[in-house]
């Protein structure tokens, strides 16, 4: 069971620089919250943000504050209950609580936020960012490279689906670096993504992802929380390739995923707890790039072995350059 | 040839993705001639979908699994009697309250039985069942007689439950409390008792679609998973006219929507997929405005009987 | 005729007095089934409990935080009383209010140019629209199809919302095109505060406005008068003319009107612009609202204050005392199936009372 | 003849209401046994005690001399008691057989045999002289048929007492005798019957005992031969009933309503016609019967003159406007009052207050309020005269009309439509299910107006309220015209030939022919 858990090794160089083991601050008595848009039990999005602080409290002692189902309502009520009392890490886990984390961090200075962002870095991203000091809008980027590039080397028809479950930041963020990604590895291959409209409708997600198999698609992945786990499902059935997304999700699928990818949220917010205790808080874009293992691969789980040797080198090969920057900077 | 055998597929998807609709149709079919309308399917087969998870988790057989759904659903069917029968509470609201309890109940007992884990607990769950020689006829083999074994169920229970409603004297009892109560009251007929098993019995069966959601296709559950089938298998049953044959046709066009929408995100013609999203509904009401006028309800339908 | 308005007064008094005390035992049992229930899941149901109360109504930010929910509770609540009242079931609040909310921040936005003090009240009016016309549709398909509105208002509804997220995300998406929102509403258009330090907004004051409204249309109008007939008694309303058909158009168009304007003002008042999940459920909380109050005016108001409480209440519980609040809308349920056997035994009950009345006054005569 | 069946102190208890008081009731095996009473004297409770659908609050049922207990309607079945009811409880979507066969318990298997069922009911059908269609959708069928049907299915389920409530009350009066005939030929094969009906004369030609009720209680039983008719009525109604002779004082006035060939045909027009070809006239001072068996197309031609359906051709000239051509709204409107035949159902509002049932037809126009709102307290003041005017029993004007009576129930609705003022009054059954007090009540009203110069159209299905009040009387059959009589120069006997299907010119040609006819349906 220890294995299916994300990895949650820090990011290889961490923005606030290395903790300093001789530090007397009693990290357990720091205080974080997260709050989610859903349950915890989601096997996406919102569960990892729970593993997450899940992995502080197991850490440092921290105690494991979360809350769920939070409607974007209601959410700036949540913000302000904890900012008053002055809680030192608030994690606003979605894009859709923009404008309430926005306004509460004005509001309580006193309160580092963190707005798990999806977001893609280019020219228009910094017009998305408002400069508020103890506001960050944090987030991994450029998964879908990462995905795209080992889908690539994974298709035999050359025919490769990545399936969002809706167009939200979050999910298009990925979506639309997948192409990208193939291309890194396969000059040919067709490269379709779209959305499958839903996010828990897993029977749909399943018989969504059996047409594309059926129409010769062999390399399958989804971000669309439990309605992917259908995308996997469809995968093993029919014996083609698929990625895990977000969690190791081999155990799903044994026969079918290879490997899964994921946001390494737990790393990440690990890292940006160590900079408010250190006082090195950064604010504004806090973006965890490839290069800075914001997103890993987990585990192969016997799959190097199954594999044809040239696949699993391939593989190796391209997750290294991605993470050494040598094919851009992503 | 190739045409043939992609459109042998889209029957095999269709006949597929209809069969928990089906079952959610019949069931609130048996309701419906017992004259009460219930609008909580949804919430019935929500409940249902994680206590087929939950059996086929702690019995190891996904037949338990289904049984424990069925249960599950036979006690949310005794709760909705017990209020729109003996106490006539408006069945409307009953219902939609019915969908809240199923909803609400499932998320959380889903996290007290399964706890928080990153990967789904896999449990037991439907294998297909090929018909040996049958599922070998070209096309429409596969589509047939190469499906689960909960998909076979659902589409027997068509004739069989049609045979029970036209063919037995049970089941024209049960239509003439449908119809009228009173009548049926001065004939011998227990209206409570039949409108009690009616919507316990039928609970039960739109459980099974639950229960075939979450282990048919799949072997876990999800938070609000049966996404609307509950509502277009109410619609399923004015659509098929009240008969059981009907609502078979009825499942099988609405859920031809989801396979149209599979198909043209498949072909990429760039329609936006919210669009997409909306096709099974529109559809729907599409077909109910074209054929709702000419169905005809049982005449006491969601009408509360008071005896004396 | 003073002496019989009051007892007018007195005996619907009395049968209100008698409703409000019986809903609200059943009210209490169903929060301590609740209770039960949390307990059994392993949670301490006494802090959830003050947790709850103090969440609702502890202060005045929490109370304020009440009003916030009640606001759009109160729209869907007379929405859902005002088509039974005409014999209508309708089950596409939630498509209409984001209908509503959605052609509410359109005119918000792109309407500009123009003082507050006729922008507000045409962006509210476009609510309103936006959500009608949405309701006009299930209408126009009974009258005309004789398509059964239970079924096609819940369609309408996944409809309403797919459509939603595709405007969100496409052709009002706020530029450059990153979050799936729309651009702010003006500030013309934007709800001002009603009490200061609290998000308790204008929105509360319409709401109000409209339950007079209600009220006024229902029992003071002839056209609501018409309505009630209709709904009680069909056969009636042919016999004295009325036309059923347009009163059902009438009915669906207000009614989605109303539930459009419980999106708009959520808008206007809370959100500022439009995303696609605006609506934590309150169409379906419509129909415990109208059923808690019977589908009368003051009945409204105070299933909205209990629904209300409950979500501001199941907010604080999750603070506070770690309950899920998925648990909170079990209690709801509880609370509608609790309501409901309730009224049914007071129905019963009444019965009794009335008959033994009957034949005490025929014994006298 | 044994006793079969006998009654003990039943006792029932409704809220409010002691349906029945202490009742001692025995029928002896093979009898024809009539049961008498005013509205409400609790015969049908009674009955449906009998039959199991209602349990006696104290009271003990001995059958063959054995103390049996009814559960439910099956009990009594079982113990070969069938029960025909005042109102048909037939399901109008199924066969005859499939009516016939609910709730059957005979033989092991659950299959549904209706074929054989079919075959068997015929065969009864066949032995007690009746004619029947096993296979017919009942909604099809006729209301005489549907009582055969009613009668066949009480047989088939084994019923060895029937107990008739009021079967000839939608009946003609041929249909009626052919009634008895099935009557004689049960008794004849030890079949014993139960007859209820308000009808004296009836009730003499055709049971051999009677029981009075009266309130409740037993007045007494007797031998049928003992009792003159009279006697029964001063019985049943505790004191001899009068009708005060109808006076006119004014003649009949100009013509007020004016029908040329009204006609209406069926949604599927091969189907045959609901009203054909009426033409007659009212003039204003008079009260134009409309008698006929219900379901003869009155209820159709109230409809096309009140608007409520459009009918297929012809037209009702009213004050120079063609009334066919109107919206209801415009026809009530203009001076046209309707006082329609089912008061729960149409005529009122039931759980509305009744200040609220007052302002039913007229709440649009600017007496009960200016522009869009009502004026709540000019209509309270209205209905409060209206109640004390018309002797309304309620405690309120506040209370719901679902509390009230059914003779408070139809005063509202009269009291609402006379204070119209109307210039045209269609009303259809004014006096239906209501006691000898309140007929007397509303036909005084009736005639008040019509001395006020008021054109009345009056629906009607009873012989003697068609008889006493109309200047003239149309007699429907099928939606036509059989004839039109003056009460004083016609007979009950042709009446009820022309109910049957006779036209007037028919039965004064050939008046030797008639007898035959009636011999061969006898
Ligand atoms: N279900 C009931 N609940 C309450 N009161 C009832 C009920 N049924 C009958 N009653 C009352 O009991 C009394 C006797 O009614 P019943 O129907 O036996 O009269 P009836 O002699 O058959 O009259 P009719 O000639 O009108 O058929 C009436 O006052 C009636 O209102
Ligand atoms: N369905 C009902 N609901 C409530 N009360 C009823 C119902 N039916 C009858 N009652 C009550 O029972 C009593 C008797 O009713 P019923 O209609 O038999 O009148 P009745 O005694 O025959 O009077 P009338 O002679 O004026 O017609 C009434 O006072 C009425 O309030
Ligand atoms: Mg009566
Ligand atoms: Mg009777």
């Amino acid at each position: 069971a220890k294995e299916d858990k994300p990895d949650v090794s820090k990011p290889e160089e961490t923005k606030a620089g290395e903790v300093d083991g001789g530090d007397k601050k009693d990290l357990s008595k720091m205080k974080v919250v997260a709050l989610l848009s859903g349950v915890i039990t989601d096997n996406g999005w919102n569960q990892i943000c729970y593993e997450s602080v899940k992995n502080l409290s197991d850490k440092y002692g921290i105690k494991l504050e979360y809350n769920e189902n939070i409607a974007v309502s209601d959410m700036a009520e949540y913000i302000r209950t904890y900012a008053e009392e002055k809680y030192d890490m608030i994690i606003v886990h979605g894009s859709q609580f923009k404008a309430s984390a926005e306004e509460m961090a004005r509001a309580y200075p006193d309160s580092h936020f963190c707005l798990s962002y999806g977001f893609r870095v280019d020219a228009s991203t910094a017009d998305q960012v408002q400069d508020i000091p103890n506001l960050a809008y944090v987030g991994p980027v450029n998964m879908g490279v990462l995905i795209g590039a080992i889908m690539g080397i994974l298709t035999e028809n050359n025919k490769v689906v990545f399936l969002g479950g809706q167009d939200i930041p979050a999910i298009t963020d990925i979506v639309s670096g997948i192409e990208e990604g193939v291309r890194l590895t396969n000059k040919e291959a067709e490269v379709k993504t779209d959305y499958l409209g839903t996010l828990t409708d897993a029977d749909l997600a399943k018989e969504r992802a059996l047409a594309f198999i059926n129409d010769g698609f062999d390399v399958i992945s989804a971000s669309a929380n439990t309605a992917q786990l259908g995308c996997l499902h469809a995968a093993e059935e029919k014996g083609v390739y698929a990625l895990g997304f977000n969690g190791d999700q081999y155990g799903v699928a044994p026969d079918a995923i290879v490997l899964s990818v994921m946001r390494n949220y737990p790393a990440i917010y690990e890292d940006v707890f160590l900079s408010i205790a250190e006082g090195k808080w950064k604010s504004g874009m806090v973006v965890y790039t490839l290069k800075d293992k914001g997103t890993v691969v987990s585990d192969w789980h016997g799959w190097d072995k199954k594999l044809p040797k040239e696949k699993v080198d391939a593989i190796n090969d391209v997750i290294q350059k991605l993470y050494n920057g040598d094919l851009g900077d992503y | 040839m190739d045409l043939l055998q992609t459109i042998g597929g889209y029957l095999f998807t269709d006949i597929r993705m209809a069969a928990p609709v089906l079952l959610a149709g019949l069931g609130l079919l048996l309701m419906n001639w017992s004259g009460l309308l219930n609008i909580g399917a949804e919430g019935i087969m929500l409940i249902a979908a994680l206590s087929a998870v939950a059996g086929s988790h702690y019995f190891g057989s996904v037949w338990l699994g289904l049984l424990l759904a069925m249960l599950a659903g036979a006690i949310f069917g005794l709760l909705f009697a017990v209020l729109t029968v003996t106490l006539r509470a408006n069945q409307t609201v009953v219902g939609a309250a019915l969908n809240i309890l199923g909803l609400s109940l499932s998320t959380t007992l889903n996290r007290v039985l399964f706890g928080i884990e990153t990967t789904v607990t896999k449990v037991d769950a439907f294998k297909v069942l090929e018909i040996p020689l049958l599922s070998k006829i070209p096309v429409i083999g596969r589509a047939f007689f190469a499906q689960m074994p909960i998909v076979y169920i659902a589409f027997l229970l068509v004739p069989v439950i049609h045979y029970f409603l036209f063919k037995t004297k049970p089941g024209l009892n049960l239509r003439s409390v449908g119809e009228n109560p009173r009548v049926a009251d001065t004939l011998g007929i227990n209206v409570y008792r039949t409108q009690y098993l009616a919507t316990i019995v039928g609970s039960t069966i739109v459980a099974a679609g639950g229960a075939f959601l979450s282990t048919g296709l799949l072997d876990f559950f999800a938070e609000d998973m049966v996404a609307g089938r509950g509502y277009i298998a109410l619609a399923a049953v004015i659509f098929g006219k009240y008969k059981p044959a009907g609502i078979m046709v009825a499942a099988m066009i609405f859920m031809a929507g989801n396979v149209v929408s599979n198909v043209l995100q498949v072909a990429g013609i760039g329609i936006p997929y919210t669009f997409l999203t909306m096709i099974p509904y529109i559809l729907t009401i599409i077909a109910l405005t074209i054929f709702a006028s000419r169905a005809v309800a049982p005449a006491s339908l969601g009408k509360p009987y008071k005896r004396g | 005729m003073k002496v019989l308005l009051s007892t007018k007064m007195k005996t619907q008094g009395k049968a209100g007095v008698k409703q409000v005390i019986v809903s609200f035992g059943a009210t209490v049992f169903a929060l301590a089934l609740g209770m039960l229930l949390i307990y059994a899941i392993g949670f301490d149901p006494f802090s959830a409990a003050v947790a709850m109360v103090d969440g609702a109504f502890g202060g005045k930010n929490a109370f304020g935080e009440t009003l916030v929910k009640m606001t759009p509770l109160i729209f869907t609540g007379m929405s859902y009383a005002l088509a039974s009242r005409c014999g209508l079931t309708n089950l596409g609040m939630e498509g209409q209010l984001y209908m509503g909310a959605l052609a509410g921040t359109a005119t918000g936005i792109y309407v500009s140019g123009l003082p507050a003090a006729l922008h507000l009240p045409l962006t509210i009016l476009a609510g309103f629209l936006g959500g009608a016309l949405w309701g006009l549709i299930a209408g126009a398909l009974k009258v005309r199809f004789g398509a059964s509105e239970i079924i096609t208002t819940v369609m309408l509804n996944t409809i309403a919302i797919s459509f939603i997220d595709y405007m969100v995300n496409g052709p009002m998406i706020e530029p450059p095109g990153i979050n799936c929102q729309t651009q702010p509403v003006r500030s013309t258009a934007q709800l001002p505060n009603l009490i200061s330090g609290t998000r308790a907004h204008w929105g509360f004051v319409i709401a109000i406005v409209f339950v007079v409204l209600f009220w006024l249309f229902l029992w003071r109008s002839k056209r609501g008068y018409e309505v009630r007939v209709a709904g009680l008694n069909l056969s009636a309303a042919r016999y004295s003319g009325i036309h059923t058909d347009k009163n059902i158009l009438l009915v669906m168009f207000l009614a989605g009107g109303l539930a459009g304007l419980a999106g708009c003002n959520e808008i206007l008042g809370i959100q500022i612009r439009m995303i696609p999940e605006i609506s934590p459920g309150y169409g379906f909380d419509g129909i415990a609202v109208s059923l808690i109050g019977n589908n009368t005016p003051v009945g409204i108001v105070i299933g909205a204050l209990l629904f209300g409480a409950f979500r501001a209440g199941g907010n604080r519980m999750q603070i506070r005392a770690k309950v899920p609040n998925a648990i909170v809308s079990v209690v709801q349920a509880l609370v509608i199936f609790a309501v409901v056997a309730s009224q049914m035994l007071l129905d019963k009950w009444n019965e009794y009372q009335m008959k033994k009345i009957n034949r005490q006054e025929s014994e006298v005569a | 003849m044994g006793v079969i069946l006998e009654m003990e102190n039943i006792c029932k208890q409704f809220p409010g209401v002691l349906a029945n008081d202490c009742i001692c009731f025995s029928v002896k095996e093979g009898e024809v046994h009539a049961l008498l009473g005013e509205n409400g004297a609790g015969k049908s409770t009674l009955m449906n005690i009998l039959c199991g659908l209602y349990k006696p609050t104290s009271g003990e049922i001995r059958l063959e001399g054995e103390t049996v207990r009814f559960n439910s309607a099956r009990d009594a079945m079982e113990r070969g008691i069938g029960m025909v009811h005042q109102h048909f409880m037939l399901i109008p979507t199924m066969t005859v057989t499939e009516n016939c066969l609910i709730g059957d318990k005979e033989g092991s298997s659950i299959k549904l045999d209706r074929k054989e069922a079919g075959r068997r009911l015929k065969e009864l059908a066949e032995r007690y002289g009746m004619e029947i269609d096993p296979d017919a959708i009942v909604g099809t069928l006729s209301v005489g048929e549907m009582q055969r049907v009613e009668i066949i299915k009480a047989l088939f389920r084994g019923a060895k007492i029937l107990i008739l409530d009021e079967p000839t009350a939608v009946l003609t009066p041929q249909e009626a005798r052919a009634l008895f005939k099935m009557i004689r030929a049960l008794t004849d094969n030890q079949f014993t019957v139960i007859f209820i009906s308000h009808k004296l004369d009836e009730v003499k030609e055709i049971s051999d005992r009677v029981t009075v009720l009266r309130l409740g209680t037993v007045v007494g039983t007797y031998d049928i031969d003992q009792c003159s008719v009279e006697e029964l009525a001063r019985l049943m109604v505790g004191r001899d009933i009068h009708f005060d002779a109808v006076t006119r004082q004014q003649p009949v006035g100009d013509t007020l309503l004016e029908v040329n060939n009204l006609s209406l045909h069926r949604e599927k027009s091969n189907e045959g016609k609901l009203l054909e070809d009426l033409t007659f006239e009212v003039h204003k001072g008079e009260i134009l019967g409309i008698a006929g068996v219900d379901g003869n197309g009155q209820a159709e031609l109230v409809e096309c003159l009140t608007g409520i359906r459009s009918a297929s051709s012809g037209e009702a000239l009213y004050q120079g406007k063609d009334l066919l051509k109107l919206s209801t709204r415009d026809i009530m409107s203009n001076d046209v009052s309707h006082i329609p035949q089912d008061r729960q159902k149409t005529g009122l509002v039931m759980p509305m207050t009744l200040v609220e049932n007052f302002a039913l037809q007229d709440y649009y126009k600017k007496d009960f309020g200016k522009g869009a709102l009502m004026n709540w307290i000019g209509v309270e003041e209205r209905s409060a005269k209206l109640i004390q005017d018309f002797s309304v029993k309620t405690p309120s004007p506040y209370e719901l009309a679902q509390n009230l009576s059914g003779g408070n129930q139809q005063k509202v609705v009269v009291a609402r439509e006379i204070s119209r003022q109307p210039k045209l009054l269609i009303a259809m059954h004014p006096t239906r299910g209501l006691d000898v007090g309140a007929v007397e009540y509303i036909h005084n009203q009736l005639i008040d107006q019509r001395d006020k110069g008021v054109g009345i159209v009056l629906v009607s299905t009873e012989m003697e309220e068609i008889m006493r009040l109309s200047d003239r009387i149309i007699v429907l059959y099928e939606g036509r015209a059989m004839g039109c009589v003056r009460p004083s120069e016609t007979t009950v006997e042709e009446m009820g030939l022309m109910m049957g299907g006779r036209t007037l010119d028919d039965i004064r040609k050939g008046s030797i022919k008639e007898t035959s006819v009636e011999e061969k349906m006898m």
